[in-house]
């Protein structure tokens, strides 16, 4: 597989790290208080997932090269990688 | 009463008829980041940076590497003061004990260096004056292409002597 | 005798004599023979025994779909077990073994197993093999495994030497037959870099075998030697493709013979990107299933053809060519061309008859061989429109053919069954791909070169062959005819149609059942010859058409690949990089003993404290408890953290507060992952106001480094701030012990290190003979002292400065031991307290979270099981009888409880304490400090031990912090 | 129906027209079941099995929608083995190898199950503390396990690199005599003949594309053969866990990722246990046709193309001749992917659902095909009494909201690291 860092450009597999789903919001910082409200948004946050089949936003890092953290939409059907944003 | 001591002290440079393998010393590294319009102040001291990812600049006796959207590398001479002169006009890091310089040369360097590197090194494409951050042997690197048969490469420097072993090694079938 | 060298002909350079041995008996050949065809010009036709039955078998291909004569090669180390004889170079002292036969494939004493065939039918092994008792397997086991297994490996190292390397092209193609020759011209005519591969040992393909072609083949490779952009790469195997064009090619480098201390590489890998991709791989043949269709002689019709035209090895007397379609007629009209009697049976009644009007052989329409019979003459059976058996040597035979798609498929594009050739093609391509020739189902020669070159670009019109094209007329024939004997569809598993028919009388229908029911294509030929055969018998036999019951999945590699191709260089001391600190080679050349931890080798003891840890590192305490010690702590991760929003940031990682971190100071922080357990602790240090020094430990400091990029890239993006790494800039050393404050006067003349001026967690900047020193006061060991760092070229001469200054004060290197032994006493978390399990509150450090400001993981840490109050959480023990000994991992049980089941806790950690002449440790345990002074039991069942010991306080020495302070 | 043995075997032998019957029947799906099995591989024939069998529940249907054993129990590396040290999961895979152990018996059907022992090689004093804390829990659980030193390794797996080049040194290891491999196709097909002798239907190429749902209560699904009404639904599709969950609006702390798996050429004898390595995920074993059977970690990222990326078969392949030089000679012959369900603590799930009647097994990660007996009998445990067994209580899908995870791996919530 190849992906595209957008600093670096295409670039083979073995240079990134993976970051997982990129399509969840992550609660914004500030607003955990200890309600269990909190609980269940960073439940739904860190341990649920859509897990699709097809495509999927999710972050890469091109750890060996510039470490730029990015997002692109592969289709987890087919691994076609879109372009990195 | 200090010294400077390489991370490759206890390596042997060797040329051999295809391959010449040996360390550049003496240099200064200076990471420049920063925020928003801060190139342009960097410019104004440094002189023009590179625009490009993959193509370094040469300016004021200073190698310019575009090492990411808003960071750049710069590769000075030994007491080179630029970190200094930066000083509040960007996030200035100095680096130069933090990377270990290789020089490879000869006829072999870019078929070794292929042995390792997953970028395409053919010299129709990666042609002097350019540079790839990407990795040899699970460590990040990054590599100049400094003639058409010479390059240097920037090893981490607690990976350095790793890095070097793997070329000899990978080297062997050119001795 | 039934085979013979043909006193002409044939690629082989009869200049080049070459000897070689079988089972230690010598035979010659010549350089360009394999071993296969070498053997067959000796007249030996026997080479092995087949794997279940132990039924004599001999060469059935010329190529890697060679079920049958598989050899062991070599001796010793390079020991290679179930090469196929067909594929092998023939090289001079080449030694070759027979296998899977005992005393030798003549007088195999495991040919009774014939004998009990019947009992061997599919699946038996799993109808059997049950009783008397539960474990009973476990008494036959043995045997089966012994029995199995084809040849014997080595357990040696494998002395020689592999690479693996990156490639870049324009174009690939796969194959050097007409397609792919035409193909990677034309290709090349376009101006891009070209590689053209090619398994076999010359380029040309079936050209190869065709000598009537061989003017073309001679014109199109010279112009393939003086085209500058194209390599082309013999032996060399595509053996699979990866997404997005990465083809894995592996080139051999036997015949060269390659000496591994020169470099020489046995097998070169290269995991090649291409732009485009060409496919030209061709078809194999498939055989026709009759009884007894695997006995020595028997062969693929083009196998014999390869024999007699490129290897000048033909039958001595007669040979029977069976056949369903056109292409086996080449080889009959070759063998009579050199004299030799063909019989044609051709299974169809309707014979083209251009065919028919070559007189030179005799031709019997509508009939099929439908058995072989002989030992070492073979009497073949036909039956059909002639009813005769026909004494020969060789039986040629052609079920048609299957265009090789393993390649096209590995990207997930299914195969599509094309009935005009009876034969699966490629069910489409990806953007960037194509295919030509034989693949395709085009069968004739000039269409071929027409295909090839229009795949290759068409930018240059390619030459046409001589000759004109003829169709590939095939009337397949899938079930044998009903006769008594063995008719083997899988030769190397000796899978029969009889197997076939078994397993769809039982319900393994599905053609992925039938392979895993009868082991059918699982074999080193990975069924080349049989999975269409079968498959297609399969449907026949639930009546369904040929392409509704599919295929089995072609998984790669195309042929077999060595593990250490694929490995490479990357093994042994090379496995993973070794990562050393700056001060590596002052330990190597002083004594230091070193200990992989993780990537790095870190200095475990020195032997100016004893020769082993267990004795060095109670010295190496005592050194730092009692007077003053040096270590190298360069391996901790640490991160130059910078920009206006730095302190916010920090303040949301760690869940102490930053903010309000006073310049020149350190503080302790731990960080969470976003699930509230602890993902790393460490000191950072203000600066200046929009600059930290974070240090992380040494086993997540690449975690952490990402972590914060990570954050700052994608999720606070709002936030100005840059990190980087120094862990490699920066050298660190800890100078500990209630002399640490004279070692740095002693050092460092004219700086005040008084604790005045650099009191407990405080930072001093300044320059020393200069160069820039960072002087931390922390201390991991819990007496005074001090963290040193400075860029890591001037690490070693500030070490020795150190020694040379501090030897009055009896200064001296302490390592890793002794470092992590001097924190149990202190009762530092580290290592295994921080198994990515543990909560802040489980380490007692939950007092440290900051109550008002929000914080990465603090709403998960507030889940109600982690907020339990049996949460294990950490403890001190003391041991109560000095005898016994804790260990690490041992679990732990209050005094009366049963000694069964998780226990109430574990040990993480265990020291000698220097300072209070015991063992301590320490533990997770449940409900944690409530526990002090209580007696516990540390259960070791692994040792038969239970030791007694007492919960204390995790903080052994100076609770108070009197020491850190003074 | 024939029982399998050497009696039954040698009588197909001298009358080679005697036509062995059906392993299992292909019926046509009724309009109704007790209850619908969706997934007919090993843990959802498994279920069926347990059902009928202690349950005397035998209205079943299994929906595959592929073959039967088409997923996972058929491509997997076949170790089985009982060495977890997390709570629920000691007692829990120790009944799996019990169960195991007697398979082939309950069965009537050879799985071949080899009990040769698996060896876990340290490369560190630190690592064999945290493999002693594994061995102990077993060993006060009941299950066997011995510490080894380098010495007792060096016996017993001579072909290791014991040199100094070794990158990592082999310093002890921990073994259980008890664990081994079971020939993973076997146990599909056994369970399934054995369920479909106590009557389970089992509907092979029967896709089920809905759940019917009413009043938040399950009463039957959508099939690509019609729709079939059932009393209870349970969902066994681990490697498309989010995907079928899905259909009845459930989301899951599950993401689907490839593991490859790989073998080579058949060899004599030469590897006797399976062997697995402490450096990185590394584990081998020799397969009783010969072929060197072996695996590594998922390849890190959600994928439902089971094809892998050949930087993680280098990474394999590295491990497997750095551990045992000798298989740089070996040839790689075949090598694929399957789809597995990972949960952020790399433990599974066997529960209830906030669905009525509708139950979920998945999760597997890593060890789906060893858990093959235990999770169908707690699995049929759960659906019959409508409550879970003491030994799958805690593989419920709330754990993540109490903090009650069984973090076996111990990598955090990273699902995709593990």
């Amino acid at each position: 597989m190849r992906l595209a860092c957008p600093h670096c450009g295409p670039r083979d597999y073995s240079e990134f790290r993976y970051g997982g789903d990129a399509s969840k919001q992550r609660p914004p910082h500030g607003t955990t208080g200890h309600g269990t409200g909190d609980l269940q948004t960073w439940h739904d946050f860190v341990f649920l997932f859509d897990n699709p089949k097809g495509p999927h936003l999710e972050y890469w890092q091109h750890v060996l090269g510039c470490r730029r953290w990015f997002t692109l939409t592969r289709n987890t059907a087919t691994n076609e990688v879109g372009e990195p944003k | 009463m200090l010294e400077r001591r390489s991370a490759l002290a206890v390596a042997h440079p060797f040329a051999w008829a295809a391959l010449t393998l040996g360390e550049v010393r003496g240099f200064t590294l200076t990471q420049v980041a920063g925020f928003g319009n801060f190139a342009a102040d960097v410019a104004a001291t440094a002189g023009a940076l590179p625009e490009t990812s993959n193509q370094a600049v040469e300016s004021n006796g200073r190698t310019i590497f575009r090492t990411g959207p808003h960071a750049f590398w710069f590769v000075g001479p030994e007491n080179d003061d630029l970190a200094a002169r930066l000083a509040g006009k960007a996030i200035v890091t100095p680096l130069s004990s933090s990377r270990t310089r290789i020089s490879i040369e000869g006829r072999a360097a870019r078929e070794v260096l292929r042995k390792g590197i997953p970028i395409d090194l053919h010299e129709s494409v990666f042609t002097p004056g350019m540079f790839a951050q990407t990795g040899l042997h699970h460590t990040p690197v990054l590599l100049h292409c400094t003639a058409e048969q010479r390059f240097e490469l920037y090893a981490m420097r607690t990976f350095a002597l790793n890095v070097w072993e793997w070329l000899e090694d990978a080297a062997l079938e050119f001795k | 005798m039934t085979f013979r060298r043909l006193p002409s002909g044939g690629r082989i350079d009869r200049n080049r004599p070459v000897g070689f041995t079988l089972d230690g008996k010598r035979y010659r050949g010549f350089a360009g023979d394999t071993l296969a065809s070498a053997l067959l010009a000796n007249d030996v036709t026997l080479v092995g025994r087949s794997f279940k039955y132990h039924r004599p078998r001999g060469i059935m291909s010329a190529g890697v779909e060679e079920p049958n004569a598989l050899f062991t090669l070599h001796d010793g180390a390079r020991t290679e077990a179930n090469m196929p004889g067909t594929i092998v170079d023939l090289i001079d002292g080449l030694t070759a073994r027979t296998q899977n036969a005992w005393p030798s494939v003549e007088l195999d004493v495991m040919g009774i197993n014939q004998l009990a065939a019947p009992l061997f039918q599919s699946g038996f092994y799993y109808k059997t093999f049950m009783g008397p008792t539960k474990g009973a397997w476990m008494f036959y086991e043995p045997f089966i495994r012994r029995a199995a297994g084809l040849g014997a490996a080595t357990e040696a190292a494998d002395p020689d030497r592999y690479e693996t390397r990156f490639d870049f092209c324009d174009v690939l193609v796969i194959g050097s037959g007409a397609a792919g020759l035409a193909a990677a011209l034309s290709a090349a005519g376009g101006g891009g870099r070209v590689l053209l591969v090619e398994q076999d040992s010359a380029l040309g393909g079936g050209l190869l075998s065709e000598p009537e072609q061989d003017g073309w083949l001679q014109a199109r490779l010279g112009e393939i030697r003086n085209a500058s952009n194209i390599q082309a790469l013999t032996h060399t195997t595509a053996i699979g493709l990866y997404d997005d064009n990465m083809v894995v090619l592996v080139e051999r480098h036997d015949h060269r013979q390659p000496d591994p201390a020169k470099g020489q590489a046995r097998q070169v890998l290269t995991m090649l990107q291409a732009k485009a991709i060409v496919f030209a791989t061709g078809a194999i043949e498939r055989p026709l299933v009759f009884a007894n269709n695997d006995r020595p002689g028997v062969m693929l019709a083009s196998a014999v053809r390869t024999y007699l035209n490129r290897f000048g090895v033909a039958p001595t007397g007669r040979a029977v060519i069976a056949t369903n379609n056109d292409t086996a007629y080449a080889a009959a009209f070759d063998l009579a061309a050199q004299g030799v009697e063909v019989i044609v049976a051709d299974s169809r009644t309707e014979i083209p008859a251009d065919l028919q009007r070559r007189n030179s052989i005799e031709i019997l329409a509508g009939t099929s061989v439908v058995d072989v019979k002989g030992k070492n003459t073979l009497h073949a059976v036909l039956d059909g429109a002639e009813q005769r058996t026909i004494t020969c040597d060789v039986v040629g035979m052609s079920g048609g053919w299957s265009p090789v798609v393993h390649l096209t498929s590995h990207g997930g594009i299914k195969p599509v069954y094309n009935a005009a050739i009876a034969g699966f093609v490629p069910g489409g391509f990806a953007k960037t791909h194509s295919g030509a020739g034989a693949v395709m189902g085009t069968f004739g020669l000039n269409a071929a070169i027409r295909e090839g070159a229009a795949a290759g670009g068409g930018s240059i019109a390619i030459a046409a062959a001589g000759g004109e094209d003829r169709p590939y007329a095939i009337v397949p024939t899938w079930m044998p005819p009903r006769r008594k004997g063995k008719a083997f569809v899988d030769f190397q598993n000796d899978v029969t149609a009889k197997d076939i028919k078994n397993a769809h009388q039982e319900g393994y229908h599905s053609v992925e059942h039938l392979k895993r029911y009868t082991t059918l294509g699982m074999g080193t030929d990975q069924g080349k010859t049989s999975n269409i055969i079968a498959l297609a018998e399969m449907a026949e036999l639930r009546g369904l058409p040929i392409e509704q019951a599919g295929t089995t999945t072609f998984r790669p590699p195309y042929t077999g690949v060595s593990l250490g191709a694929i490995a490479g260089r990357t093994i042994g001391g090379h496995f993973r990089p070794t990562r050393r600190s700056p001060l590596h080679d002052w330990h190597a050349a002083n004594g230091g003993v070193f200990i992989e931890a993780g990537l790095w080798q870190r200095a475990w003891y020195y032997r100016w404290a004893g020769d082993t840890p267990e004795s060095a590192y109670v010295k190496e305490m005592g050194l730092v408890r009692r007077g003053v010690g040096i270590s190298d702590v360069s391996t901790l991760g640490k991160i130059d953290v910078q920009g206006p929003d730095a302190a916010e940031f920090l303040n949301r990682v760690y869940v102490n507060g930053f903010a309000k971190l006073p310049v020149g100071k350190a503080r302790y922080g731990v960080m969470l992952n976003d699930d509230g357990i602890v993902l790393d602790d460490g000191t950072t240090t203000r600066i200046s106001e929009t600059q930290f020094y974070m240090t992380t430990t040494t086993a997540q400091a690449g975690e952490v480094m990402s972590w914060l990029e990570f954050l700052l890239q994608t999720q606070w993006t709002d936030l100005k701030v840059q990190v980087a790494s120094l862990t490699d800039e920066w050298a660190g050393m800890a100078i500990s012990g209630p002399k640490a404050r004279a070692a740095l006067e002693l050092a460092f003349p004219g700086v005040d290190v008084s604790d005045a001026k650099l009191p407990y967690m405080g930072c001093l900047d300044f320059s020393f003979d200069g160069v820039p020193i960072r002087l931390l006061r922390l201390s991991f060991s819990g007496e005074l002292a001090y963290e040193v760092h400075l860029s890591a070229d001037y690490a070693i001469s500030l070490w020795e400065h150190f020694l040379k200054t501090g030897a009055s004060l009896g200064l001296k290197p302490y390592g890793l031991e002794a470092l992590a032994s001097l924190r149990i006493e202190k009762g530092h978390v580290a290592g295994l307290e921080l198994d990515h399990r543990n909560t802040l509150d489980d380490l007692g450090l939950g007092k440290m979270a900051g109550k008002e400001k929000d914080y990465v993981g603090k709403a998960l840490r507030q889940r109600p099981m982690y907020q339990a109050p049996e949460r294990w959480s950490l403890v001190g023990l003391e041991l109560l009888e000095p005898e016994k000994r804790l260990r690490g991992g041992a679990i732990l049980f209050a005094k009366d409880d049963k000694i069964e089941g998780h226990g109430r806790g574990y040990i993480t950690s265990v020291t000698w304490s220097v300072e209070l002449g015991k063992t301590i440790a320490l533990a997770l345990y449940n409900g944690g400090l409530k526990h002090v002074g209580e007696e516990i039991v540390c259960a070791f069942p692994l040792k038969n031990e239970l030791t007694r010991a007492k919960i204390v306080s995790p903080h052994f020495i100076d609770p108070e912090g009197k020491r850190l302070h003074a | 129906m024939s029982k399998y043995s050497a009696f039954s075997l040698a009588r197909h032998a001298l009358d080679p027209d005697l036509p062995w019957p059906r392993a299992w029947r292909s019926p046509e799906p009724k309009a109704s079941y007790d209850v619908v099995i969706v997934g007919g591989g090993g843990h959802g024939l498994a279920t069926a099995h347990y059902l009928a069998k202690n349950h005397g529940i035998t209205n079943v249907a299994i929906l595959e929608r592929s073959y039967i054993g088409s997923g996972n129990v058929g491509r997997n590396t076949t170790i089985i083995r009982s060495n977890y040290q997390m709570g629920a999961n000691t007692g829990f895979f120790e009944h799996s190898l019990k169960l195991w152990e007697g398979l082939s018996h309950d069965l009537n059907f050879n799985c071949m199950v080899s009990q040769r022992g698996q060896v876990v090689v340290a490369v560190s004093p630190v690592q064999m503390d945290v493999f002693a804390r594994r061995g102990n829990i077993m060993r006060l659980n009941g299950i066997d396990a011995e510490l080894l030193d380098r010495g007792e390794v060096m016996k017993l797996l001579p072909y290791l690199d014991y040199s100094k080049d070794a990158r990592w040194p082999v310093c002890g290891a921990i073994h259980q005599p008890r664990a081994g491999t079971a020939r993973h196709d076997a146990v599909a097909w056994g369970y399934a003949r054995s369920a479909d002798m106590a009557g389970v239907d089992i509907i092979e190429n029967c896709e089920v594309t809905g759940f019917a749902i009413e009043n938040g209560k399950v009463t039957g699904v959508e099939t690509s053969r019609g729709r079939i009404n059932a009393g209870k639904v349970a969902i066994a599709v681990a490697g498309h866990t989010s995907h079928v969950a899905k259909m009845a609006g459930l989301r899951l702390p599950v993401e689907s990722h490839i593991l490859q798996a790989f073998v080579t050429e058949p060899l004599k004898p030469i590897v006797h246990h399976v062997v697995s390595w402490g450096a990185e995920l590394f584990y081998l074993s020799q397969s009783d046709k010969g072929g060197l059977v072996f695996g590594g970690h998922i390849d890190g990222f959600n994928t439902y193309t089971q094809r892998g990326q050949f930087a993680k078969i280098r990474d394999v392949a590295e491990c497997a001749v750095s551990l045992m030089p000798f298989t740089s000679r070996v040839r790689l012959l075949r090598h694929w992917g399957g789809i597995q369900d990972m949960t952020p603590d790399g433990s599974p799930f066997i529960c209830k659902t906030p669905v009525k009647n509708l139950y979920l097994n998945g999760g597997w990660c890593y060890q789906g095909f060893k858990a093959t007996p235990a999770s169908g009998w707690t699995y049929a445990h759960t659906i019959a009494n409508d409550e879970p067994h003491a030994l799958n209580r805690d593989f419920s899908l709330d754990r993540f909201e109490k903090g009650n995870e069984l973090d076996e791996f111990g990598i955090g919530n990273w699902t995709y690291k593990q």
